[in-house]
């Protein structure tokens, strides 16, 4: 266990170095430079003076190297149009993603794994109607459900702030507990969308797991046993159908990720998706390489996690 | 440039700490205003301020010398108030002017403003290390001299009659113990850029890049406290989460309220609709040259007749119609209507198809297969670049339609900000949706269109050029007489309406969303923001953060 | 001969037995409809065409009405023509960028796992690289760092960034494929590699992938309305349907036609493709989800599975 | 004759699937006595299976126990059992042990959770009580340092050890009835030998009756003493286990012995049965095995047999029962595959 452990954190590192590497290509694929487009007035000399500071006259492999190297001693580079360190921009705004995508996450699986449990135990128009439902919003774009999930709940019937982390301002010189439950309203639209547009995904692989699951032999026999219906479901079937459910965990990571993005957009979260989409119009390219790679980072070792889950579910890879 | 980074910021966390007097509000003051701009600000540190967002706080937190008055005369003193000089002095050769700094004035941080920092803001600015865009407006002031710790003589290298202007209003007075530390080629990069010290009635509390700026009332400074506590800045890029914002109460004002929407706000309870015209207009450039081929004249630009038939072939009324519906602003010519030398008996080619499509046949552009013209087995085919603002995006999809209708093909080209910025200053356009902000005064009429103006650090990123408008405006610049200064004006104008190198498409029309509980001060057109210090909330209509004053964040 | 026939024909019957599978084919099999014959007819009987700006003060977002059953848009055009353009783009765009997923991912999953050994590991690991970037982020950040967007470039981006999980479950199957004997007999009777590649690794690999297709082009289509909606999709005026949208954005809340029929039309063929792609999942492979005969398949079809923005 | 433990009338159990309705088991009677192990041998798909899983009342939907089918076990009607009563009724006193060890086991929990389940789920011990009474369970079926085996989970267990395991799911509560479908069918031959051996033990230790269910006559031999041979959902022929070896009088009986390897004998091949079983939607008319049979005649095809009595406990469903002469005339049957 522990060495394969072991293995799968150098694997993991391995595919982080690779991230890097791709988003370092890309980047430089673009014409121009962070210089050729920075949105300050610079004249010809001071933009080749830049240059120079950077490395980016250097050839390729050279500048690649340096790259490399900055990137090992956890140094991102410096974001010419938000004045600070990537790594500072970053530690600011990740807590803020991990908080939203956290909670949304943990909800999804929740609810998704009991919508989709129930339903494959619940044939019938249970069944239709919420697999129809479910369909309907794993087929809408993300960003269209938060904008009407903003209206509805924002505009016409203000239930919910339309928008930002806490209350501007009043946050700082609220009470304890209200400060707390400012966040929490504040937190409920986006954390409600993320989970709405995800669960979807997350119900129907569940549903069909369980769907997977019950028709086994071992079901049988534990009903040959005498276990009530609902041991059957969720002691027997469910941990089987568990195991499957935490591959797709750490294969619906990038996904939701990407999500994120639109509902940060919409919910003007400033989050890592803020940051990433904001870095890509200002042709920040520190900041464009640094939110790839953590987002892979996140990614990455959200897959480590799951293996780590799975063994823990699931006796057979626990060797 | 690591080790000299962590010394600025063991800089800033050393003025982080210098304490803030907590105080009251009361009837008179008192009330937090969220402003949800557009865009957050590119840069605080005045030389380097290139945006709207980063003017406003620039005008909070500094002086000028003086202030331009309400009727934005730039010729003499006429109309200037006092800020930091309490008065002024003209020299009898009018070659040099002594202010006189008011004694009351205090930096943030206790310090009193004196002489010397006029001297060291005026050599800032026209320091090249820090391309400041407004280095080439100063190049008049020829130096400064510091008579005594509050007496600063400005001396000028002419006698124009903008020299006054250029002196008191163009240069930010800056703490030279703040800012004179830290290395001209350094500035970029340190924290002290990003947290100001000025003197001016709020001052700088914290800035979140992407998320929000803060200032409060200075209460001691020499011209009065704020009658509000507190403005916060948070940058609402999506117009359509700032539209929710503001009739949502969430926001006080939000600075470009979508013009389709505008009738939401006479309905709304929460907030109400404030009109503000600007200095700003907005046109299509025509590139003069080959973007390929750099000095060559532009294949389909080049030739006058054809510019002055695209011109024609848009029906700009219509357009204006469809967009602002019936509020927008036609522009008359290469300035705005709100300018002091506006003429706003010029008017552009009008809209006529038939001669446009006469014109294009006598340059010899002939219709071709598909009904796109021809000439030398070249198309008439052309990209407008295009930047997101919608306004301006729909004005370029209007006319690309339009053009289809005379035989012109157009790519529209949505670019971001940043490239669009990138492609104006590179000349890497055909054509090119663009702001242009009219200059209060008409000297900056001659950065922006005369010849003078080309180059790299010069504004005219158009690069017209013509002999005949270069004089006019010598005449009209060198005038003290205000008929001849706008006789020659006029003319000048008229010769950039003829040779037709933009469609002067509209003048900037902005809806500001604004809550109802605020009481503003008087606007002015280039900043509507000018007299924010003076903004009140009548105390029967202050909200919970209205009440907050000064007390210390838990 | 007549097998192959009663095979394909029971297969159908039991595809259209699956729940809404007749539903969705029938919404399918119109959408190619309007979208092959949809923009000529309409601009046969109209006279105009989608980009045509018909009258830009009168005609500004008209509601529906008999002239124009859709209403019209801000710019004074007629969004019935639109849409069913739009049908003709976003299909085109998302049929021809899947089918350059798969061609992609096919064959970089078969020399992978054919070659195996250090050329094989180093392909997955650079596969696993591009398999934690979300695809939104690798969009949007190709498409606005390359300035000019026309359409093909668009199709190109998203072909060329779709193609990671299909590559893994492809070579999957060829080692599963390489290691059984009937390849090595294939060999030994002297047959060429890319023969045997195509005689016996990609019939087997079939049917994974028509159900990856399927599922995929709703994806796509949902990819690109993101992608216009954070400004970086097609070329003005093209009609796709993610444009459309993106058009509408910003209107006032009375002006509902706007977002509604283009909204409608993404969300129907989505749903339809994606109610199909199940479908058909369940038909061709009732051992979908991780009962396949190797782990290592199983893993790969649900990676494979094309995931909303993934 | 006392009553017997078990007793099924008229048992019908149909699936009602797409392409029919099909008849698995079509009217089946027969009894266990208490103590008694009885073999229920044919091919699949004869509906052995399913007669075991009705006895269970373990049939999913689309299946069903057609009204009118009657089992009487322990004085109760299984067929008429609210859930909630069969639940305590499974695993307690009606247990069975299944086919496949590899898959009847959960995977995830270890053997001996699950065996500890099944005191758990009839309340009859504390955890710790359980898991003691399972642990000496393991012992009892002969799994060695069955403390430690316990904690193990079913894939670090070879194939016997894991039937073994399911074995003491199935007695752990003593139970009156082990249903046993195919127990020994996919172990290798000295494990069966091995398995067969332990239910005999166990038998005779507690005194359970089983039903053996099997498609190899040889294990019947060895365990059973009646057999009850079935075939298209019906019984066929039931007799004692010595009397149907040696007087097989169903030619359906007839064939299974004859495809049926014989120790000693070396045949130069064995025989099989020609044809194979219609699909349960489709049985024939007449007998439902004429078109395999031997020696069918035009009766045969038309005239469905009911069951003859043929001897002492000895029934066959085949009109030879009545005109014996027939079976002189041996020839190929008419649906040769």
């Amino acid at each position: 266990m522990r060495r394969r452990l072991a293995a799968r954190l150098g694997q993991s590192i391995v595919v982080t170095f690779i991230v890097a590497t791709i988003s370092f290509f890309a980047i430089r694929a673009a014409p121009g430079d962070p210089f050729s487009y920075s949105a300050k007035p610079l004249s010809q000399s001071l933009r080749e003076q830049l240059r120079r500071e950077s490395g980016y006259d250097r050839p390729m492999a050279e500048q690649y190297l340096r790259y490399l190297r900055k990137i090992a001693r956890g140094d991102l580079g410096y974001s010419f149009n938000k004045g600070e360190y990537v790594t500072t921009a970053l530690a600011q705004a990740l807590p803020r993603t991990l908080l939203l995508a956290g909670i949304a996450l943990v909800l999804s699986f929740v609810i998704g794994i009991a919508l989709g449990v129930t339903q494959a135990t619940r044939a019938g128009w249970f069944d239709r109607m919420t697999s129809t439902v479910i369909l309907i919003f794993y087929s809408v774009p993300d960003f269209w459900g938060a904008m009407i999930m903003l209206t509805i709940f924002a505009s016409w019937w203000r239930l919910f702030p339309p928008g930002d982390i806490v209350t501007p301002v009043m946050h700082d010189y609220m009470p304890a507990w209200k400060a707390f439950a400012d966040r929490v309203w504040h937190l409920i639209l986006p954390v409600a969308s993320l989970t709405l547009l995800s669960l979807a995904g997350i119900a129907r692989y569940q549903r069909a797991a369980m769907l997977d699951v019950l028709p086994s032999d071992f079901i049988r026999t534990a009903r040959a046993k005498g276990v009530s219906e609902r041991g059957l479901v969720w002691r027997h079937a469910f941990r089987n159908a568990l195991t499957p459910m935490v591959t797709i965990l750490g294969l619906t990571l990038p996904a939701f990720l990407g999500g994120l993005v639109f509902i940060e957009r919409v919910f003007t979260w400033p989050g890592i998706g803020s940051l990433a989409a904001e870095a890509i119009e200002g042709r920040d390219y520190d900041l464009v390489t640094g939110t790839v790679i953590v987002g892979a980072i996140l990614v990455v070792f959200g897959n480590l996690l799951a293996d780590l889950l799975h063994a823990a579910i699931d006796p057979r890879v626990r060797e | 440039m690591r080790s000299s980074l962590s010394f600025v910021a063991l800089a800033a966390l050393l003025t982080a700490c210098s304490g803030e007097k907590p105080a009251n509000s009361s009837a008179a003051t008192g009330g937090t205003v969220i402003l949800a701009l557009f865009g957050d600000a590119i840069s605080i540190y005045p030389p380097s301020i290139i945006d709207l967002t980063g003017r406003l706080v620039q005008d909070q937190v500094f002086d000028r010398l003086a202030e331009i008055g309400q009727d934005l005369n730039t010729v003499g003193d006429k109309g200037f108030a006092p800020r930091l000089a309490k008065s002024w002095k003209w020299a009898s050769d009018s070659m040099s002017i002594a202010f006189s700094i008011d004694p009351r004035a205090r930096w943030h941080d206790g310090k009193p403003v004196t002489a010397s920092d006029v001297r060291f803001s005026l050599n800032t600015f026209k320091d090249p290390k820090f391309q400041s865009p407004v280095a080439s407006l100063v190049t008049n002031i020829d130096s400064v001299h510091v008579q005594d710790s509050l007496t600063a003589v400005l001396w000028f290298k002419k006698h124009t009659p903008e020299q006054f202007y250029d002196a008191a209003y163009q240069v930010i007075i800056m703490p030279e113990h703040v800012y004179g530390a830290i290395p001209p080629d350094q500035m970029r990069t340190s924290p002290v850029a990003r947290a100001p010290i000025g003197s001016g009635r709020f001052k700088f509390v914290r800035w979140d890049p992407g998320e929000r700026l803060e200032l409060i009332a200075d209460t001691g400074n020499y011209r009065g406290r704020a009658k509000l506590d507190r403005i916060i800045i948070t940058p609402t890029p999506d117009a359509a989460a700032g539209a929710t914002k503001i009739l949502t109460g969430a926001a006080d004002l939000v600075d470009n309220y979508l013009i389709d929407r505008a009738g939401e706000l006479d309905t709304s309870k929460v907030a109400r609709r404030v009109d503000w015209a600007n200095f700003g207009a907005i046109l299509m450039a025509m590139n003069p040259n080959d973007p390929k081929a750099r000095n060559a004249p532009h294949p389909i630009f080049g030739d006058l007749r054809t510019r002055r038939a695209l011109s024609m072939a848009v029906d700009r009324a219509s357009m204006l119609k469809n967009v602002f519906g019936a509020n927008g602003k036609l522009s008359h010519g290469p300035f705005a209507a709100t300018v002091s030398y506006a003429d706003t008996t010029l008017h552009p080619a009008p809209y006529d198809t038939v001669a446009a499509k006469a014109l294009l046949d006598s340059a010899g552009w002939r219709v071709g297969p598909k009904g796109v013209r021809m000439k030398n087995g070249r198309p008439l085919r052309f990209s407008i670049v295009v930047s997101p603002s919608p306004t301006r995006r729909r004005y370029a999809e209007l006319m690309q339609d339009q053009f289809k209708k005379i035989g012109a093909q157009v790519d529209v080209d949505q670019v971001d900000n940043a490239t669009l910025t990138a492609r104006q200053n590179n000349h890497d356009y055909d054509a090119l949706m663009a702001s242009y902000v009219s200059d209060p005064a008409a000297s900056g009429l001659r950065q922006a269109w005369g010849t003078e103006g080309i180059g790299p650090d010069g504004q005219n990123f158009l690069r017209y050029s013509n002999k005949t408008f270069d004089a006019l405006m010598d005449s009209a610049t060198a005038s003290f007489d205000p008929a001849t200064r706008q006789r020659y004006t006029s003319r000048a104008l008229q010769t950039v309406i003829n040779d037709a190198p933009a469609i002067f498409l509209y003048d900037i029309f902005v809806v500001l969303g604004m809550n109802r509980r605020i009481v503003t001060a008087p606007m002015r057109t280039d900043e509507w923001w000018v007299n924010l210090a003076d903004w009140s909330i009548p105390p029967d209509k202050r909200i919970d953060r209205d009440k907050i004053g000064f007390s210390p964040k838990r | 001969m007549a097998d192959t026939t009663t095979a394909s024909r029971s297969f159908v019957r039991r595809l259209l037995r699956q729940p809404g599978a007749r539903w969705s084919v029938i919404a399918i099999a119109l959408l190619v409809v309007v979208a092959v014959f949809g923009p000529s007819v309409l601009r046969h009987i109209q006279g105009y065409g989608p980009n045509d700006q018909l009258q830009i003060v009168q005609l500004k977002n008209a509601p529906p009405s008999w002239a124009h059953p859709f209403g019209t848009d801000r710019l004074g055009r007629d969004l019935l023509s639109r849409v069913v353009t739009g049908a003709q783009i976003s299909l085109a765009i998302s049929v021809v960028a899947v089918a350059l997923s798969i061609t992609v991912g096919t064959a970089y999953g078969l020399v992978s796992g054919y070659a195996g050994g250090w050329v094989d590991a180093v392909m997955m690991r650079i596969l696993d690289g591009f398999l934690a970037i979300p695809r939104v982020l690798l969009l949007i950040a190709l498409a606005t760092m390359a300035d000019r967007m026309p359409l093909w470039k668009l199709v190109l981006l998203i072909g060329g960034t779709g193609w990671f999980g299909v590559s893994r479950l492809i070579r999957a199957e060829t080692i599963v494929l390489r290691r059984s004997t009937f390849i090595e007999s294939a060999h030994a009777l002297g047959a060429s590699m890319t023969r045997t590649m195509w005689r016996h690794v990609l019939p087997n690999v079939l049917t994974p992938v028509i159900v990856f297709a399927t599922l995929s082009v709703g994806n796509v289509i949902l990819l690109e309305s993101g992608l216009s909606y954070l400004g970086a999709g097609t070329k003005i005026p093209t009609a796709s349907w993610g444009a459309i949208f993106n058009d509408g954005m910003g209107s006032a809340g009375d002006v509902w036609w706007v977002l509604l029929f283009p909204g409608l039309a993404i969300l129907i063929t989505v749903l339809a493709f994606n109610v199909l792609g199940d479908a058909l999942r369940d038909v061709l492979d009732p051992r979908h989800l991780h009962a396949s005969h190797t782990p290592q398949i199983a893993e790969a079809a649900t990676s494979a599975t094309p995931e909303k923005n993934g | 004759m006392a009553d017997p433990l078990l007793s099924v009338r008229d048992l019908r159990t149909f699936f009602y699937t797409e392409n029919g309705v099909a008849r698995s088991v079509d009217g089946v009677s027969f009894d266990i006595s208490a103590g008694e192990t009885v073999g229920l041998v044919g091919e699949s798909g004869c509906g052995k299976s399913v007669t075991a899983l009705s006895l269970m009342r373990l049939i999913r939907p689309p299946g069903r126990i057609e009204p009118g089918s009657q089992i009487k076990f322990d004085g109760l009607d299984i067929a008429a059992l609210d859930e909630k009563s069969m639940r305590e009724i499974r695993g307690a006193r009606l247990a069975m042990v299944f086919q496949e060890p590899m898959t009847a086991l959960n995977p995830v929990f270890t053997v001996g959770d699950q065996i500890a389940e099944v005191v758990r789920v009839h309340h009859a011990g504390s955890k710790k009580e359980a898991w003691d009474r399972a642990v000496k369970m393991l012992e009892t079926v002969g799994i060695p340092s069955p403390a430690q085996r316990a904690n193990e989970y079913p894939h670090q267990l070879s194939g016997g050890m894991r039937q073994r395991v399911v074995i003491a799911m199935a007695l752990i509560m003593n139970p009156a009835l082990v249903i046993a479908d195919e127990p020994t069918t996919a172990l290798d031959v000295t494990i069966q030998a091995q398995i067969l051996e332990l239910l005999r033990d166990l038998q005779q230790k507690f005194g359970t009756s089983i039903l053996l269910i099997t498609h190899d006559l040889g294990v019947v031999a060895e365990t059973a003493s009646r057999v009850i041979v079935m075939y298209g959902g019906e019984i066929v022929e039931e007799a004692p286990v010595s009397d149907l070896f040696a007087r097989a009088h169903h030619p359906y009986t007839e064939g299974l012995l004859n495809a049926m390897p014989q120790v000693g004998h070396e045949r130069e091949r064995l025989e099989t049965i020609p044809g194979s079983v219609p699909p349960p939607t489709k049985w024939p008319q007449g007998c439902r095995f004429h078109d395999r049979c031997p020696y069918a005649w035009d009766r045969c095809a038309t005239e469905h047999p009911p069951l003859y009595q043929i001897g002492g406990g000895h029934v066959s469903r085949c009109h030879l029962a009545v005109e014996p002469e027939r079976r002189a005339q041996k020839h190929e049957p008419m649906v040769v595959a």
